[in-house]
């Protein structure tokens, strides 16, 4: 456990025994685990039972002593409860490995209502296996951050006791076997989410930031409701292996009123609330009001993937609806393009990270619309290590600086955070493609699928390109800004390096981000290379392979790798040249296209339209609904019944009347006439 | 006939039916006729024990541990509802000096 | 022939449905909860004379060593004396309060009367004693009822925070201090 | 002979036993000579105070409330502890641990709280 | 079921006999403790009345039968009379269903021509399956006796003595609960005889599958197995008992007498005669748990009573006798050291402030109890795992 070092609490002796005791509980319950597995054969169970009560023990914990202000205790059960799953994620992924499928358990039955029928049912694939390491995995190392991070917090205990409930819920969310787990797990994930964009709700910006992301969810969330009712009436069934058997046997169907294309659209729906896609990302660059820990884990690293994952769980059933597919693929090249572009012009760290992580969840969306789940899967993975990497080090930055967020007041940080810095440069090369970092694979093989499967377009291809050449641009000038040139941190701040419970989770994600991309080495350097496509190999049985893809030209891809490379690399030189060489440039470019800059800086004016056009009617509509309907017609109505009512009820209320022993009497009366009509 | 007065008062599984039936019958009594809020919760002690007594009898006439395992919860909520309503009856005594079932119809709304 | 068993059980039952007789009339809490306490401990012999020797140890355990205790207590807390009137007030209520338990009591008792054929059945062979059962009874709870058992846990722990935080309510740490 | 009867018998004939002795007591002493001073109860030889308003800490109730929770709690262990030897020879003592574990877990959590919450300071 | 007058006739004699046993330990008892303590004090304490003043406690007994009958003013009279009564119940049913040796095998013989037995009498008020729990239930009972002395007195001391005893008995009572469970884990049995019976031997255990025998002089003891929870447990006894260190409820100084202030003659002997019987029943209960009942080392019972029979020319009614006999005093000569070690502590160590007293049971001496129970559950876990 890394020290906290220097911001040491009181702890007090009795909070100590509540340590080595809770530890203590939390290693009955894993050796319980060990054992009832050892006992007989049904050691999944076990291992899924642990997996998930391990982040629900340590929300009790924390949660039952809300108010302690000792982060480190806190800090230190939320991480070991994170690590208990990641232990067991490792272990269920070695049995998926070896039974080459899926590994499921059933806990209980929870409703049976009419031929619906669903279980309490947990099932691991190759899919849910790479997602749980990766939920838990990360999810552990951004624990550990969140120590050293929270540590001047008021209320850690609260902040870690969400922080494990959130885990919990995306397990849930992740391991699932049918929709409606998903969905609790689901509305899970975006509670704790609500909770922790305004954990410091004393600011009513942030309090703001909280609903907004939480309202905009509920508009996709209902996308994936009528989603899985679309499901249910076409399959009479919620399991995902049920769905997706039957979208085989049914085969792709054509046009679009299908209702499995119907379905697959609305469950997208869900997909873009919950993942920032056009038309409802507007919520996660607020989202940024959270705690950086939070941003990195909720925010790039797992939760806003829900929505690929959940898309690719369902792969068969996308691929039988190729029109959906489609607009999957648009809508995922046309955010990748469009965020990266407003990145181009914020001033705010996190925020420029908000903007390219929904233009990197475009990247995915991109890959799943041309039928690439594997490589959307792989980006996924890729994803999260090296945009928790930057969250984290954007923390690290931000907690250096007493909370400044404002990339114009920073600069020259290189010589005060070298760890941060080290690390942050290994994200930026993964994040702009550069070979061999763990970026460069994923981007490129969605960019080649995008390009060469039949699903997929030139356009696309295209438009990946210039997203990857503007993210090259602007990631630059973050790293530029913030850690190299001449310093203008403002007087007073003296930036210092974070404690080791923060830098390690720093260098274990920039290590991961430059080997994470190993395992998916694309065929046409592999093969020279004599190094297999793990991750293919993997997912075969999984994720089904795109339909009618042709044998592809090694020529051609290599080529097409060098294009993108090479534009990525310009955009970067370019973007090196104007924040560091020749720092009066930007300006003038801005003032040229002063119109333009504007569009742009005001992120499309997104929010101001949805707010002029469509919240504000709304509101207007809703007004003129009350004044005239509701209190004309409805609430006249209303007020006849309640009269009614209450005429009954005065006489009524003789009888509950608050004496106690006369309901009692009441009760009696009524156990006799029960007893009576039995014995009739 | 001795035998067949011998028959009804050999005990068997009826008697013991009968014992709780009289003692739930004289807890609901005391929960209905008494005022004292502690004397209450003793009537739905009461109550709960003719129940258990239920509860053992059929499961040593039915051969089923069953019963026994009900009745340990059954004492555990007992307990655990006596530990409540307790604390509740000396809020009310500390307000009003008396413990009275009617001072909890001051709690209406 | 009766034999000892069940002049044991008549015993039993004298003395538990005298005791809970007395709970009811007595003006005295004390009293009340005094009765009670021995009504306890012969609903405890009861379960001996049904071979449940572990339940009996455990109702003797909690309702008398622990719940009873309990009771006593908090009337010595709070001094609470003979009681002028015991009873709820008003006669018709009252009435029809002891009629409804009446008729309760005999619904009951019809019921038993009508089940007699049926349940009147000779006992089965016992139950393994003591240890034994005691183990049975440990199997069951922790295989068959595991979920309840740690659902209890958790309300045992909910009691125990609530009834402080309820004792806390208004401050006080003593009694009569208002 | 019956154990329950048995035990019955004794509780008997110590209550008997017991009552006998006060009987006896009673007689072979000398006759009661009651006195105000006499009939006094004890306070240290100064003159009585008996209030009605003993002042009585409610921790003693506080405390009573908590010994019935945690009573219980050490009573579920007894059944599991009597069986657990037998589990663990028959190689399923880890998932007993395991239940009874979690169950230790809640019981510490309520402790803790307990002692934190300074319900058991007695001052 | 062959239960016949002379068995009956036995048995009711048992629960005689024992009952009495109690009783006449008292002045024995006391006698020990006040020479003792005056040994301890460094002077000679009573020494009068007969040899060693052995009389003293007969001539206290008759003064006590001679008291005049007191009864304060206010007292519920009730209540008053029946708490030393009541004081008595929990120690002597509790003392009937402990086993004080082996049981005695008699074969069949010929009496009032005709035939009896063969008997088997067990040297114990009656044996109960689940006699650990019996015996907790019934001691539970003794915060009655106190509650209602002090109650039924209307006096201040004697009511705060009573609430402070009882309090002071159930806090106490859950580390003494927990540290059993050390116990029945280690044994796996409620029934006292086959924890006696698992004790006799040389020390034997298995370790990680591996049986592991030590010599043949080191007894098979629980003690070896429950260290920390023999020590909890004879803490705890001593609270429940009411003997210092933890006798604040008659602290002296403060509150008089406590529970008993008002009471006087015979009925406050009553109340000696309780807390003897419950120290009785502690001793015993710590000899049976933790240090082989019975069972006397190197000598277990089969061995002793072949070795009995083989020096003696008893038939094997004698011999079983013999035994039970032999074994009876190996028992009274632990329960002897206990008594003492409760008599000697009482006299050297001061008495705790209430809230160091309330303090040690909830906060460090309830954790450390739990701490056994896990530890011991882990380590049969391990020790027998193969």
């Amino acid at each position: 456990m890394g020290s906290t070092g220097h911001h040491n609490h009181e702890s007090s002796p009795v909070d100590l025994i509540g340590a080595n005791l809770s530890f203590l509980g939390l290693a009955a319950l894993l050796l319980g685990g060990i054992g009832y597995g050892l006992r007989n054969a049904d050691a999944t169970a076990a291992t899924f039972a642990i997996l998930l009560l391990a982040p629900l023990f340590g929300f009790l914990f924390n949660g039952l002593r809300f108010r302690s202000k000792n982060a480190r205790l806190s800090g230190s059960v939320a991480t070991l409860a994170a690590f208990a799953s990641f232990l067991c994620s490792i272990s269920l992924a070695m049995k998926v490995g070896a039974a080459h499928g899926a590994v499921s358990t059933k806990f209980f039955d929870w409703m049976t209502i009419g031929d619906l029928n669903v279980a309490a049912g947990f099932t691991v694939d190759k899919i849910s296996a790479l997602m749980i390491l990766v939920v838990t995995g990360v999810g552990t190392l951004i624990h550990l951050f969140s120590i050293g991070y929270m540590s001047h917090d008021d209320r850690p205990s609260k902040y870690f006791a969400y922080l494990n409930l959130f885990l919990f819920n995306m397990l849930l969310l992740i391991l699932g076997d049918n929709l409606l787990v998903m969905f609790v797990g689901w509305e899970g994930v975006g509670l704790c989410s609500y909770l922790l964009i305004g954990f410091w709700f004393s600011d009513s910006e942030k309090a703001a930031a909280g609903m907004k992301a939480f309202i905009t969810n509920r508009i996709g969330d209902a996308g994936f409701l009528l989603g899985i009712f679309t499901l249910f009436f076409i399959f009479g069934t919620v399991n995902f292996a049920e769905i997706n058997q039957r979208a085989l046997d049914i085969g792709a169907e054509s046009g679009w009123g299908g209702p499995m294309t119907l379905a697959c659209l609305f469950l997208f729906i869900g997909a873009t609330g919950k993942s920032a896609q056009i038309p409802l990302y507007v919520w996660l660059p607020d989202a940024m009001a959270g705690p950086t820990p939070v941003s990195a884990l909720i925010h790039a690293a797992t939760m806003v993937t829900a929505g690929v994952y959940m898309i690719v769980r369902l792969n068969p059933l996308f691929l039988a609806a190729p029109n959906a597919l489609h607009v999957v693929a648009v809508v995922g090249a046309v955010t990748a393009v469009t965020a990266a572009s407003i990145g181009l012009t914020q001033w705010d760290i996190k925020k420029v990270l908000a903007y390219s992580t929904v233009s990197q969840l475009g990247y995915m969306f991109l890959a799943c619309g041309v039928g690439a789940f594997g490589a959307a899967m792989f980006h996924l993975m890729t994803h999260a290590f090296f945009k928790a990497l930057m969250f984290l080090g954007s923390g690290s930055v931000i907690h250096a600086m007493n909370g400044e967020q404002d990339i114009r007041k920073m600069g020259g940080l290189k010589k005060a955070l070298p760890i941060t810095h080290g690390t942050f440069l290994l994200g930026w090369l993964a994040i702009i493609g550069m070979p061999p970092f763990a970026g460069f694979f994923s981007k490129d093989e969605i960019l080649w699928l995008s390009f060469h499967s039949p699903l997929g377009h030139w356009g696309l291809w295209l438009l990946g390109v210039f997203g990857a050449a503007l993210t090259a641009f602007y990631m630059t000038r973050l790293m530029a800004l913030t850690f190299w040139g001449g310093s203008r941190v403002p007087n007073g701040v003296h930036p210092h390096e974070s404690p080791p419970s923060m830098t390690v989770p720093l260098i274990v994600l920039g290590a991961l981000s430059v080997v994470g991309g190993w395992i998916g080495v694309p065929h046409a350097i592999g093969h020279a290379l004599h190094v297999p496509h793990f991750l293919e190999h993997w997912f075969q049985g999984a994720i089904l392979g795109i339909p009618g893809l042709k044998p592809a030209s090694t020529a051609l891809e290599i080529a097409l790798m060098g294009v993108s490379v090479s534009i990525a690399g310009l955009s970067s030189v370019a973007a090196f040249v104007f924040y560091v060489r020749r720092t009066e440039l930007p300006g003038k470019v801005a003032a040229k296209f002063r119109g333009f800059y504007d569009l742009v800086h005001n992120k499309y004016f997104v929010d101001e339209f949805y707010f002029g056009k469509i919240i504000d009617p709304l509101v207007e509509a809703s007004r003129n609904l009350w004044a005239y309907v509701d209190v004309s017609f409805i609430d006249r109505g209303t007020y006849a019944v309640a009269d009614m009512v209450r005429g009954v009820g005065s006489v009524a209320k003789t009888v509950q009347n608050g004496n106690m022993q006369q309901y009692a009497l009441y009760v009696v009366l009524g156990v006799a006439a029960t007893i009576f009509l039995i014995l009739r | 006939m001795p035998n067949t007065i011998d028959t009804i008062l050999k005990v068997s599984l009826n008697h013991y039916l009968v014992l709780s039936a009289v003692l739930f019958t004289l807890g609901v009594l005391g929960v209905l006729l008494r005022k004292n809020v502690i004397v209450i919760l003793m009537s739905i002690e009461l109550m709960l024990n003719a129940v258990n007594v239920t509860f053992i009898a059929f499961s040593r006439y039915s051969g089923n541990i069953d019963g026994q395992v009900m009745v340990f919860f059954v004492m555990t909520i007992a307990a655990a509802e006596a530990a409540v309503g307790l604390a509740l009856a000396v809020l009310i005594f500390r307000r009003f000096k008396e413990i009275n079932i009617r001072y909890f119809e001051h709690l209406r709304g | 022939m009766l034999e000892l068993a069940d002049y044991t059980f008549y015993f039993l039952a004298l003395v538990t449905l005298v005791g809970g007789i007395a709970v009811i009339t007595a003006q005295n809490p004390i009293y009340s909860a005094l009765w009670l306490a021995l009504t306890m401990v012969s609903v405890a012999g009861v379960f001996v004379s049904l071979d449940a020797w572990f339940v009996a140890g455990v109702q003797l355990i909690v309702y008398a060593g622990a719940v009873m205790v309990l009771f006593v207590m908090v009337i010595m807390l709070f001094d609470l004396r003979r009681e002028t009137n015991a009873f709820s007030r008003g006669m018709v209520s009252g009435f029809l309060k002891l009629a409804s338990a009446g008729i309760f009591l005999g619904l009951i008792g019809g019921s038993i009367y009508n089940s007699a054929e049926t349940v009147f059945a000779p006992p089965p062979a016992e139950l393994e004693k003591t240890a034994d059962a005691t183990k049975a009874l440990a199997n069951t709870l922790f295989t068959k009822y595991i979920f309840s058992f740690e659902v209890i846990g958790v309300l045992l722990l909910v009691i125990a925070i609530g009834a402080v935080t309820l004792s806390r309510v208004q401050g006080g740490t003593h009694a009569k201090h208002d | 002979m019956n154990a329950l009867f048995a035990v019955i018998l004794l509780a008997i004939i110590v209550v008997t036993f017991g009552a006998l002795l006060l009987v006896v007591s009673g007689m072979l002493g000398p006759k009661r000579q009651p006195s105000p001073v006499k009939d006094m109860p004890y306070e240290s030889g100064l003159p009585g105070q008996e209030t009605k308003d003993t002042k009585v800490s409610v921790k003693f109730y506080l405390t009573a409330i908590l010994f019935i929770i945690f009573d219980i709690e050490i009573v579920f262990m007894y059944p599991w502890a009597v069986t657990y030897l037998d589990s663990v020879k028959a190689g399923t003592g880890g998932y007993l641990l395991g239940a009874m574990g979690i169950f230790i877990a809640l019981f510490v959590i309520g402790l803790i709280w307990e002692i934190k919450s300074k319900a058991l300071e007695w001052d | 079921m062959g239960v016949d007058a002379f068995e009956i006739v036995i048995n009711v004699v048992k629960l005689l006999v024992i009952f009495l046993m109690m009783i006449q330990a008292v002045p024995i008892l006391v006698w020990v403790e006040r020479r003792g303590s005056a040994f301890i004090q460094n002077r000679f304490g009573p020494n009068r009345v007969g040899p060693l003043g052995l009389l003293q406690l007969l001539a206290d007994a008759v003064k006590f039968l001679f008291k005049e009958e007191f009864l304060p003013r206010k007292a519920v009279r009730f209540l008053y009379y029946a708490a030393p009564v009541m004081a008595l119940v929990p120690g002597a049913l509790a003392l009937a269903a402990i086993p004080l040796g082996p049981p005695i095998e008699v074969s069949a013989f010929e009496l009032f021509g005709q035939r009896w037995g063969p008997y088997v009498f067990k040297l114990q008020g009656y044996d109960i399956g689940v006699g650990i729990v019996f015996i907790l239930g019934v001691s539970s009972l003794g915060a009655y006796g106190l509650l209602m002395a002090g109650w039924g007195s209307a006096s201040k001391y004697s009511l705060l003595g009573a609430l402070r005893a009882s309090a002071q008995m159930i806090s106490y009572e859950l580390a003494l609960g927990l540290s059993l469970v050390g116990i029945l884990l280690v044994y796996g049995t409620f029934n006292f005889y086959e924890i006696i019976a698992q004790q006799q031997g040389p020390l034997s255990f298995s370790w990680f599958g591996r049986e592991v025998v030590g010599p043949w002089w080191l007894p098979n003891w629980g003690v070896f197995y429950n260290p920390v929870g023999m020590i909890l447990f004879a803490a705890s006894t001593f609270a429940e008992a009411n003997r210092l260190p933890f006798d604040l409820p008659e602290a002296e100084g403060e509150l008089v007498a406590g529970f008993h202030t008002e009471y006087g003659g015979f009925k406050m002997l009553m109340f000696y005669i309780g807390e003897y019987g419950h120290m009785i029943v502690a001793s015993s209960l710590l000899a049976i748990f933790y240090f082989g009942g019975y069972g006397i080392p190197g000598l277990p019972v089969e061995v002793l009573e072949a070795k009995i029979a083989a020096g003696t020319s008893l038939g094997p009614t004698g011999v079983s006798v013999l035994t039970s006999v032999v074994s009876h005093l190996a028992l009274l000569v632990k329960l002897g050291l206990f008594l003492w070690i409760f008599i000697w502590v009482r006299w050297t160590l001061p008495r705790f402030r209430y809230d160091q007293l309330m303090d040690l049971g909830w906060k460090s001496m309830l954790p450390w109890a739990l701490a056994n129970v896990v530890v011991t559950a882990v380590w049969l876990l391990l020790a027998n795992s193969k």
